[in-house]
């Protein structure tokens, strides 16, 4: 069983400096109640990994506004403009990687294989610099594993070991993140007792999770 | 007609039954509009959903449901959520009958650049580059031409999307096939004749005979 | 909507020398009525790649007994004699791959990835021929995709448009087989109407599944 | 006490609380039986339940759960169901923290050999390969000698299951750990002295100071 944090306290265990793999796609499915923290804490200096920055004042468009991040690795920073005059001004570093690579990268971190070889991104600048590997006289990228030190997971519901369920699109990049992250922290919209949710339902299994964040103090 | 019904309604044309089928954000989005009632696609969001349906009521809104543009959507009978691994696994391995996507600029290898203009939009390829190298079938649906200015090219001067033939080039003024031998004009527009296509157009256009008219 | 058929039906689309991936653990969630269909059929020269051949007389062991296979690429033989025999005698081919690496590299075929870079079996007679890649200092065998002319599934539930449930160890390597047969064939153990199954419990959406089997035509 | 039940009960010491662990079939499956009560582990098998629990009663056996061997079980609340591709995910990607197999022959640098024996009994590696790759603790759980021959050798000579230095080696005469230095010997079994370990050993193994008994 595992014991249940307050957002501030899970914002203190992460330290300036770290990796985050942060799950969400604009907005959707992230912890948000984690990030607020994470601003709240003044974390600075954090890499962040997410498929997007959402937009200014949503989710993790609160990390780009705060100045928490100096490096940005995701597929498309197009709905926050103020991640784009970040990069240009030197800011933050920002490597665009296309979503599908990128959420294969994390998930070989997560399995324990040594990068994927991949088609996409073949004949373009996302090619620059890195090993190509031919298979059958077929031509793939050599794309490395992304671990993170951290993988802050939302969840639709948690059990009290820390099995986690999704719901809809907010499905996206967690349950991928939840494998790849040394400190798995999930924000669950709720928390049932164990047996509530049946093992063909659980999405991740509870032994990859180290914390479960409280349920929302005002209930809601 | 405004030229993006024509192109909405033209690409729509495309799309068989019983298959899966993503539409990018914008103008390809409205493709969903003009589908005949009688067929029946499922339409994938990269952000996962197969199954994807209209906008919900007022106040039914659900926030972990929404297209990749983060707008709120429904989920039809027999829909199934995917993760963002899945999602791509569907698009990389083939599994993607029909991709349709904005577009910058085509060239006459039929490669398609639509993610940055350097200097200027560096907004991410997000699922792009995956999509067009992985669909079966991938078609640009745009705008002939930008500010008057061709976006049908000898050769891309954008950045490449992907090393691929796309399978359909969809405008208001012509539809176009980019085959081996160069782009093959099919169609023109309802109000198009083929001159001015050509004149629209800096990519050396095949033309075959007559070429007829969409019908929208 | 998918029109449902019968086993007999369905092994009459499986060619003589087709590849077919075929779900199941020691016969747990192998799908056992097209298994007796191909039988019946009198396939022959068929290559298998599946886990193990179970038991004789048992799920795929009935493929072996009834010399419908040619070549087995499997992770586990040693509980079926026949196939050991069989394998000595030189009628049935077997390729040995470490159990994941063999679900691994069937995923990387329905996935469109061109192999997995794995540690596994690295310094064992698994290298043997293979390349190796070198990522970050770090040696990986690289493993290439398996793809099958016909994955055949078993499931625990569909619905009329082919979405898929699984049940506790009766998943194995079901849905990830699903991903990489030109020609998908799904036996589930019940089929309700479309609606029934929530989106967030499809493990297999149905859009991957060609044909569906008939439920078990006595109702049990 | 039979030897299988001292190695089962020295083994089931080395499991700590709240881990995850992945007992082989035969022997290593018998450690279940001795971990105290108040050690709560999920344990995994590979076909793919994590939280495997005990047989099932009579008549309440599920045939869609099994264990890797094929024998029923049942599931412990708080249990997951996994696919193939997520058990071996967890094994390779360093989640499972510890896996008891059986050995056929281990070695002075630590090396395993458990899935081959050419010629004779070619059964195919199963997951062992992974397990031994990819789990952060390896056990090896196995009786000292094969019909009065050593087991633990100078170099194996049977194909190897991985070139990975397992964690510890448990039989009924002794606990022994692979180092850099060589093989440490940790413990010596209830009934043996510490020469008997010796003359059934085909290894050097390092002895330092007083060898202390297996406390089972």
């Amino acid at each position: 069983m595992k014991q249940s944090m307050t957002a501030g306290d899970a914002a203190e265990l992460i330290p300036d400096g770290a990796t985050l793999l942060i799950g969400g796609f604009m907005g959707v499915g992230s912890p948000h109640r984690l990030i607020d923290a994470i601003v709240e804490r003044g974390a600075k200096n954090l890499t962040l990994v997410a498929n997007d920055t959402a937009m200014p004042g949503k989710g993790i468009g609160k990390l780009v506004t705060a100045g928490c991040l100096s490096r940005v690795i995701a597929s498309h920073i197009g709905l926050n403009p103020e991640t784009q005059q970040k990069m240009i001004s030197g800011e933050i570093d920002v490597d665009l990687v296309p979503q599908g690579t990128l959420v294969e990268r994390i998930r070989a971190a997560g399995v324990g294989l040594g990068g994927i070889l991949t088609p996409t991104g073949l004949g373009t600048l996302v090619e620059n610099g890195k090993q190509i590997v031919t298979v059958n006289d077929q031509r793939f990228l050599l794309e490395e594993p992304i671990h993170g030190d951290f993988a802050l997971i939302a969840a639709h519901q948690a059990d009290y070991v820390g099995n986690l369920e999704y719901s809809l699109t907010a499905h996206n990049f967690n349950p991928i993140m939840a494998l790849a992250g040394k400190t798995v922290i999930a924000e669950p919209q709720s928390i049932v007792p164990v047996g509530v949710i049946s093992p063909d339902s659980v999405k991740t299994p509870g032994i990859l999770v180290d914390h479960l964040l409280e349920r929302q103090p005002d209930g809601s | 007609m405004e030229a993006k019904e024509i192109i909405a309604r033209r690409v729509a044309q495309e799309i068989k039954p019983d298959t899966l089928v993503n539409l990018g954000i914008g103008l390809p989005s409205m493709v969903a509009n003009y589908l005949p009632k009688e067929v029946h696609v499922f339409f994938q969001a990269e952000n996962g959903v197969i199954g994807l349906g209209a906008r919900p009521p007022e106040g039914m809104e659900d926030p972990d449901l929404t297209d990749a543009g983060g707008g709120f959507v429904t989920a039809v009978p027999g829909a199934a959520s995917i993760d963002s691994a899945m999602s791509f696994g569907l698009i990389r391995g083939g599994h993607l009958d029909m991709t349709v996507l904005g577009g910058l600029q085509v060239d006459e290898r039929g490669y398609l650049a639509n993610w940055m203009v350097p200097g200027k939009m560096v907004p991410g390829m997000g699922g792009a580059m995956d999509l067009v190298a992985g669909a079966k079938q991938v078609i640009v649906a745009m705008v002939h031409t930008a500010k008057g200015k061709p976006k049908i090219l000898h050769e891309c001067s954008l950045p490449l999307t992907a090393q691929r033939r796309v399978s359909l080039v969809v405008t208001e003024m012509a539809v176009i096939e980019p085959t081996a031998d160069g782009l093959v004009l099919k169609e023109a527009g309802p109000d198009t004749t083929v001159d001015e296509i050509l004149s629209a157009t800096e990519a050396n256009l095949i033309v075959r005979g007559d070429v007829p008219k969409m019908r929208i």
